[in-house]
């Protein structure tokens, strides 16, 4: 058979994002295939050395626009070390219900996106109405819908809106009654089942070999390997949850995990909200003086946090003026999105190739930045 | 575009004209960041199917071509190239401050500033980025002004070829990509 | 805590180290010269560190040197270490570690494209990855100006307010 | 797999009857949703608060703010004539201009569609109204925690409260260095200041200096407008930090306090340098200044580095006029006249002490003498009050007075004679420093003190500025406020046993000015010794009858151009008390606005 070249996005309903992998197929199978990245770039790490240590964070959440919220908070953790501050109480939970909201919605999205590769179209129209409610929740708190920046150096930029909690918690009552009705839908479609169950393996050791982590992390190493569990940030360590975590990793076990883990930032964000304290104060300044001249204390640290697709992690360096002098960005699916697609995308079909991109967890922009 | 030149539409453009207007297939292209407040727009929650759109996977069969925020140079080739693979009349919509005037990434070395000197736009949003109502409303902007035959931009396009195409390689070196992929 | 004791411990025994850092709690930096960078991540591989979190550099222009920043993470101890290098900025030459970490590949390509860092042993590294057609600097680079090319090649939009309105009376 | 019931297709029935999540069509096109209480919409700008200061561009991550002048607004003190328009072409709604905006004018609103194929309509200037002339509801808007401006002054560190009233030690000790970088972060570099300022000093430029640790530079920016920074930066009637931004919503920059950091902590060798180096080239020109104060140090200052040979004439014994035998030596330490002065003979100015203008050299031989001349004379002769006895030999004045003190402090007079009960009359600032300084004297001499402190105005009201009042009170002057001496009291022997007077009340009238009304009501405040300090007036005696008939004098003020020069006398420049009336840092400017004409005048005569 003939070998022919076929290109899988930028502009292919299945490719989440412009994104595009550059593939060699004979009949369906993929023998070579290329990441081709970079339709996102926009030089992040280059504009940010170019603002102020404020300013930039209009510019953070943009780098990945399906879960912007661990972008603000690696940013302001950061900061927060570099320049040796404690941040108050209640910010520490505030923060964790935004971080837990957003891996909801970011969740709901990839698991109303899965319908798409799939083939059922049902998940995605539910999935993304299902994530627009807790966009609403994120409107009250933080005043916009999608890009936040609301996590900020030394705190949260506002307090929590009156009432809010009742809506949250109302909110949760509502997902966690949804997904049975997600799992019935999508998990025990048959559809889905042929094509997931022992398609799309991901091995132990491919999963060292690329430095993959999160939800294809736990599920290959058999082990709780989740940042929040290893080194906890904000209030984790004071919170009950456990994270699912197995030694055989398919497409299916893949998203199955992530109804898991769905239900497990429901528990954490119901025991935030049981859990922090009613009031107090959100913010503690970063350094003295108006915005325009806060400077950082010069240093290198890096930060990370676990986001809905692995460790996402933010390498600070600052030479104590105003503005950043160099932040380099661990985007979490840069492993398997750029090395992933290369070596291992290959010997699948080609309609696994989007489901591939899916469960993987690739994600285009934070690997662009 | 002229905007207030009078209508100077034949009675079968008017009456194609309005058919185009109600039935419009919109390129899924997700190309920059407003790309996330289009499945809530194409889904149920608003359903711009009220509207009589719907997405369509190819260049070829489809009419809007949404540039939902920045561009980088390496989209905009691709953008460049999809564009003119669509069949006439075919309509842009520009989403949010990256369009208008590079947005947030003005100084990038990577994005464009501004679309309409590459691509004839017919209709801006504001926002950072538009909430899917902005959408919604713009889409209804952009019925309404196919159905009077005010969004003309690829007329614009085909008349001032030459100046977009010296725009397009002024920024872009080449607007066909040659990689190895392309031989 | 303990852990990390007995980690600067153990790499202070084996290595020299120019200098040993502690930003947080989990986190170590240690700077090593280029001579003996591949045997401190073999060493730490072979130590619990199997994953390469980041790899990347940064600009210090008026040192004229580039710093290449290691991060390696252990998953059980949850510790992060950052190995740091210095290379001479005008001979930005250094060797691959894809045989160390096979992750590093397109890391070596990502600091190869923005600061023209060349990795000897990495073929891949030298190809364009995220820019295409590039013709100028590396971008990331610290005399690398970018708005002075994006006005070059992306021309900006020329205002003309019309609608400033005249204040009839203000005190 | 675990196989599904046959009748789990059923389960589908229960949809129908769900209520839909589409958002009804109405509530999209024709009332689109209300967007939430914190939402970042369009912005809004309350055109009544802005004060045009540019510190929302000045945040902007995106480059989208730019102020336009607006044709009408008049530039005042603490506004500029623009306001913020705004590029959404460029805006990234992140509200960073809303949280630091210092007169709380910009705000977002629930506004969020804007549709239109014409790009520059994207390109706005927010009012009250919205983009598209409908009113919103305000949304976002700033808050104490999203707060990004520091409101709050940095303390400078004084000396004890405890016996300061017994020495003449310095009060203010002065910034450190990290209260100082701290203080300096909190500007804004909007520069309202710098058009308040009489002298138009760089103040952003000299603050951002102190920030980033460069006091050289700061010295540098200091000298480029004003040659008595070390007075200046101890005394200065600081109008800029009434006009300063952050004065709209907290406390103003303490720009008199940071011009004084620079001065005290340069090193001494970088301060000549900042005086000296300006000094360049020679020009065949001689000027010729009447009176060592301000005005005539700063115009002689400046003529040097013009490259004109300048010499100043003094009456007194040493050059600085009011600086150095007016402000009492624990505000002005003699050190600080000393480094400004020192820095302007440096720079080759040359001083002719204890020679009067009038009485050793008449003004007609400086006219020959000289190419110009600036005269700066200030006011020197007391005025006395119109009440009974006011010509008893008893009543003391406060320039003779201050000049003696300042002469003792310096050591190089004896302690001024003062009797035990004073009466110290007056309201402005210089009847404090007489005051404070009697109070001083007092306590030194006889371990206890009994000033006596009459004004008609109450303690709000007063002319003198706040912190006078309230450090005199806490250093133990008796205040009598509200009274409006009448007679001077003496017994039978003629000499002074009080002063008699009538109580007041300011009150204030329809068009809010304060006025005061005295009624019949007598008071006695008894005390063996009156010092009125009600203000001064100018000497005029040096100038030739002839020329006096010929100038324009309206109040006290001579009448001169916009660069100081005497109308009908081109070859006379005036500037200082006798033109502005006093006020340190308005002469400064006059000497140096008097400098650049005289130097235009010269020039044209070439």
């Amino acid at each position: 058979m003939k070998e022919v070249k076929l290109f899988l996005g930028p502009q292919h309903p299945g490719m989440h994002g412009n994104y595009s992998a550059h593939m060699y197929v004979e009949g369906d199978m993929i023998n070579k295939s290329y990441a081709l990245p970079g339709m996102l770039h926009r030089g992040f790490e280059k504009l940010m050395e170019r603002r102020h240590w404020m300013g930039n964070l209009a510019l953070i959440p943009r780098i990945c626009v399906i879960e912007p919220d661990p972008n603000e908070m690696v940013y302001a953790m950061s900061i927060e070390k570099l320049a040796g501050i404690e941040v108050p109480e209640r910010a520490h939970w505030i923060r964790m219900i935004i971080l837990e909201l957003a891996r909801l919605a970011a969740n709901l999205m990839a698991i109303g996106g899965i319908g798409a590769p799939v083939g059922l179209y049902t998940s995605v129209y539910w999935g993304v109405a299902d994530r627009d409610l807790v966009l609403d929740i994120f409107e009250k708190i933080t005043g916009a819908r999608v890009y936040h920046m609301y996590i900020v150096p030394g705190g949260v930029r506002k307090d929590l809106p009156e009432g809010i909690e009742e809506e949250i918690l109302g909110l949760l009552d509502y997902i966690e009654a949804r997904l049975p009705e997600f799992y019935d839908l999508v998990m025990r479609s048959p559809i889905f089942q042929t094509r997931t169950r022992d398609n799309i393996l991901l091995p132990e050791e491919v999963v060292w070999e690329l430095g993959v982590t999160g939800i294809g992390m736990r599920s290959a190493v058999n082990k709780e390997y989740d940042i929040r569990k290893v080194k906890p940030y904000a209030r984790y360590d004071q919170v009950a949850f456990s994270l699912p975590y197995g030694p055989y990793s398919d497409a299916f076990t893949r998203v199955d995990f992530k109804y898991v883990e769905m239900a497990q930032s429901i528990s954490i964000i119901r025991q935030s909200i049981e859990k922090m304290p009613k009031e107090g104060p959100v913010r503690a300044r970063i350094a003295t003086g108006s915005a325009l001249r806060w400077r950082v204390p010069p240093g290198m640290v890096y930060s990370c946090v676990e986001s809905a697709r692995g460790e996402y992690g933010y390498l600070v360096v600052s030479d104590g003026r105003e503005m950043p002098y160099r932040i380099a960005v661990r985007g979490s699916s840069y492993p398997q999105g750029l090395l992933g697609v290369e070596k291992y995308l290959p010997g699948h079909r080609i309609d696994d190739a989007s489901l591939w991109m899916d469960t993987m967890g690739v994600c285009a922009p934070e690997i662009d930045r | 575009m002229t905007t207030n030149s009078k209508d100077m539409r034949k009675t079968w453009e008017k009456i194609a004209d309005y058919f185009r207007a109600h039935s419009i297939w919109m390129k899924w292209y997700c190309t920059g960041c407003g790309a996330i407040e289009m499945p809530p727009t194409m889904t149920s929650r608003f359903d711009m199917e009220q509207l009589g759109m719907g997405p369509m996977a190819t260049p070829r069969q489809a009419d809007v071509l949404l540039i939902t925020g920045y561009l980088s140079a390496k989209t905009l080739r691709r953008v460049i190239y999809s564009y003119e693979q669509m069949q006439d009349p075919k309509y842009v919509v520009g989403f949010g401050s990256c369009t208008l005037n590079g947005g947030i990434y003005f100084d990038s070395y990577a994005t464009m500033t501004r679309l309409d000197h590459y691509l004839p736009v017919d209709l801006y949003i504001a926002g950072c980025m538009p909430r899917p109502e902005a959408i919604m409303n713009a889409f209804d902007t952009l019925i309404k002004m196919i159905e009077k035959g005010e969004a003309k931009g690829w007329r614009h396009y085909q008349e001032n070829h030459d100046w977009y195409r010296k725009n397009q390689l002024h920024s872009l070196k080449e607007v066909y990509v040659k990689d190895e992929f392309h031989e | 805590m303990n852990s990390m004791n007995k980690l600067v411990e153990e790499l202070k025994g084996r290595f020299t180290l120019l200098e040993v850092l502690l930003p947080d709690q989990q986190q170590l930096i240690v700077d090593i010269d280029q001579m003996h960078l591949h045997a401190l991540l073999s060493h730490l591989k072979a130590t619990g560190f199997r994953q390469l979190s980041l790899l990347t550099a940064v600009d210090w222009i008026e040192e004229n040197t580039f710093q290449l920043v290691y991060i390696v993470f252990n998953w059980d101890t949850g510790i992060h270490v950052l190995v740091r290098t210095k290379l001479p900025r005008d001979k930005a030459v250094f060797r691959t570690i894809t045989g160390i970490y096979p992750g590093a590949q397109y890391y070596e390509r990502d600091v190869h494209e923005f600061f023209g860092v060349a990795f000897e042993g990495n073929v891949m590294s030298f190809k364009p990855l995220f820019l295409e057609l590039w013709d100028e600097l590396p971008p990331m680079r610290k005399d690398f100006d970018p708005e002075a090319y994006s006005r070059e090649k992306f021309p900006e939009r020329p205002y003309v307010p019309q609608f400033v309105p005249k204040v009839e009376v203000v005190e | 797999m675990k196989n599904k019931s046959m009748f789990s297709p059923l389960k589908a029935w229960k949809y129908l009857v769900k209520e839909p999540v589409t958002i009804p069509k109405k509530m999209v096109f024709d009332e689109p949703r209300e967007a939430s209480d914190n939402y970042r919409g369009f912005h809004v700008n309350d055109w009544d608060k802005c004060v045009g200061c540019g510190t929302c561009g000045e945040i902007c991550p995106t480059n989208a703010i730019t102020m336009l002048p607006i044709e009408g607004l008049v530039e005042s003190d603490g506004h500029k004539p623009e306001r913020p328009a705004i590029d959404y072409g460029r805006c990234s709604f992140c509200a960073l201009c809303v949280d630091i905006c210092t007169s709380d004018s910009l705000a977002m609103s629930k506004e969020y569609i804007h549709i239109s194929k014409d790009a520059d309509t994207f390109y706005f200037l927010p009012d009250s109204k919205g983009i598209h002339q409908v009113e919103f509801d305000i949304a976002y808007n700033r808050d104490e925690v999203s707060e990004l401006l520091d409101l709050n002054r940095y303390e400078i560190e004084e000396i004890p409260h405890e016996g300061r009233n017994q020495s003449f030690m310095e009060l203010i000790k002065g910034y450190s260095k990290e209260m100082a970088l701290a203080e300096a972060s909190r500007c804004v570099e909007c520069g309202v200041c710098t058009f308040t300022c009489p002298a138009h000093m760089n103040i952003p430029e000299y603050i951002r200096s102190v920030w980033q640790g460069d006091l050289k530079e700061g010295a540098d920016w200091l000298y480029e407008t004003n040659p008595l920074s070390n007075v200046c930066g101890r005394i200065c009637t600081h109008k800029c930090e009434t006009a300063c931004v952050l004065g709209q919503r907290g406390e103003p920059v303490a720009i008199r306090w940071l011009k004084r950091y620079i001065v005290d902590n340069t090193p001494e060798g970088d301060f000549v340098e900042a005086a000296t180096a300006k000094v360049s080239r020679q020009i065949n020109g001689r000027v010729g200044i009447i009176g060592s104060g301000p005005a005539g140090l700063s115009c002689g200052y400046y003529l040097r580095t013009m490259g004109y040979e300048v010499d100043i004439y003094e009456e007194k014994e040493l050059p600085g006029g009011v600086i150095r035998y007016g402000a009492p030596e624990y505000r002005l330490p003699e050190a600080s006249v000393k480094a400004d002065i020192d820095n302007i003979e440096k720079s080759g100015v040359k001083f002719i002490t204890g020679t009067k203008v009038g009485r050793d050299i008449s003004l007609e031989a400086m006219k020959n003498k000289y190419d110009a001349v600036f005269s700066a004379s200030g006011y020197w002769i007391p005025k006395v009050l119109k009440i009974d006895n006011k010509d008893h030999p008893g009543i003391r004045f406060s320039p003779h007075f201050l000049a003696e003190a300042r002469d003792f402090t310096r050591g190089m007079g004896p302690m001024p004679q003062f009797h035990e009960d004073v009466i110290v009359i007056g309201g402005g600032d210089v009847s404090f420093d007489v005051a404070r300084t009697l109070n001083r004297f007092q306590r030194m001499k006889n371990g206890r003190a009994n000033v006596r402190f009459i004004a008609r105005k109450p303690e709000e009201h007063l002319a003198a500025s706040r912190e006078e009042v309230v450090e005199a009170k806490e250093e133990g002057v008796v205040y009598h406020l509200d009274r409006s001496p009448t007679a001077v009291l003496l017994d039978e022997k003629g000499t002074i046993y009080g002063v008699e007077v009538a109580l007041c009340e300011t009150v204030m009238d329809e068009s809010g000015r304060a006025k005061t009304v005295c009624s019949e009501e007598k008071e006695i405040i008894y005390g063996t010794e009156v010092y009125m300090a009600v203000g001064n007036d100018p000497d005029f005696v040096y100038f030739p009858e002839a020329m006096l008939s010929r100038l324009k004098i309206d109040r006290n003020k001579i009448a001169v151009n916009q660069q100081g020069q005497v109308e009908g006398f081109p070859w006379l420049f005036a500037g200082g008390d006798i033109v502005r009336g006093p006020d340190i840092i308005s002469a400064v400017a006059d000497g140096h606005k008097a400098a650049v004409g005289i130097d235009e005048y010269l020039m044209s005569l070439k």
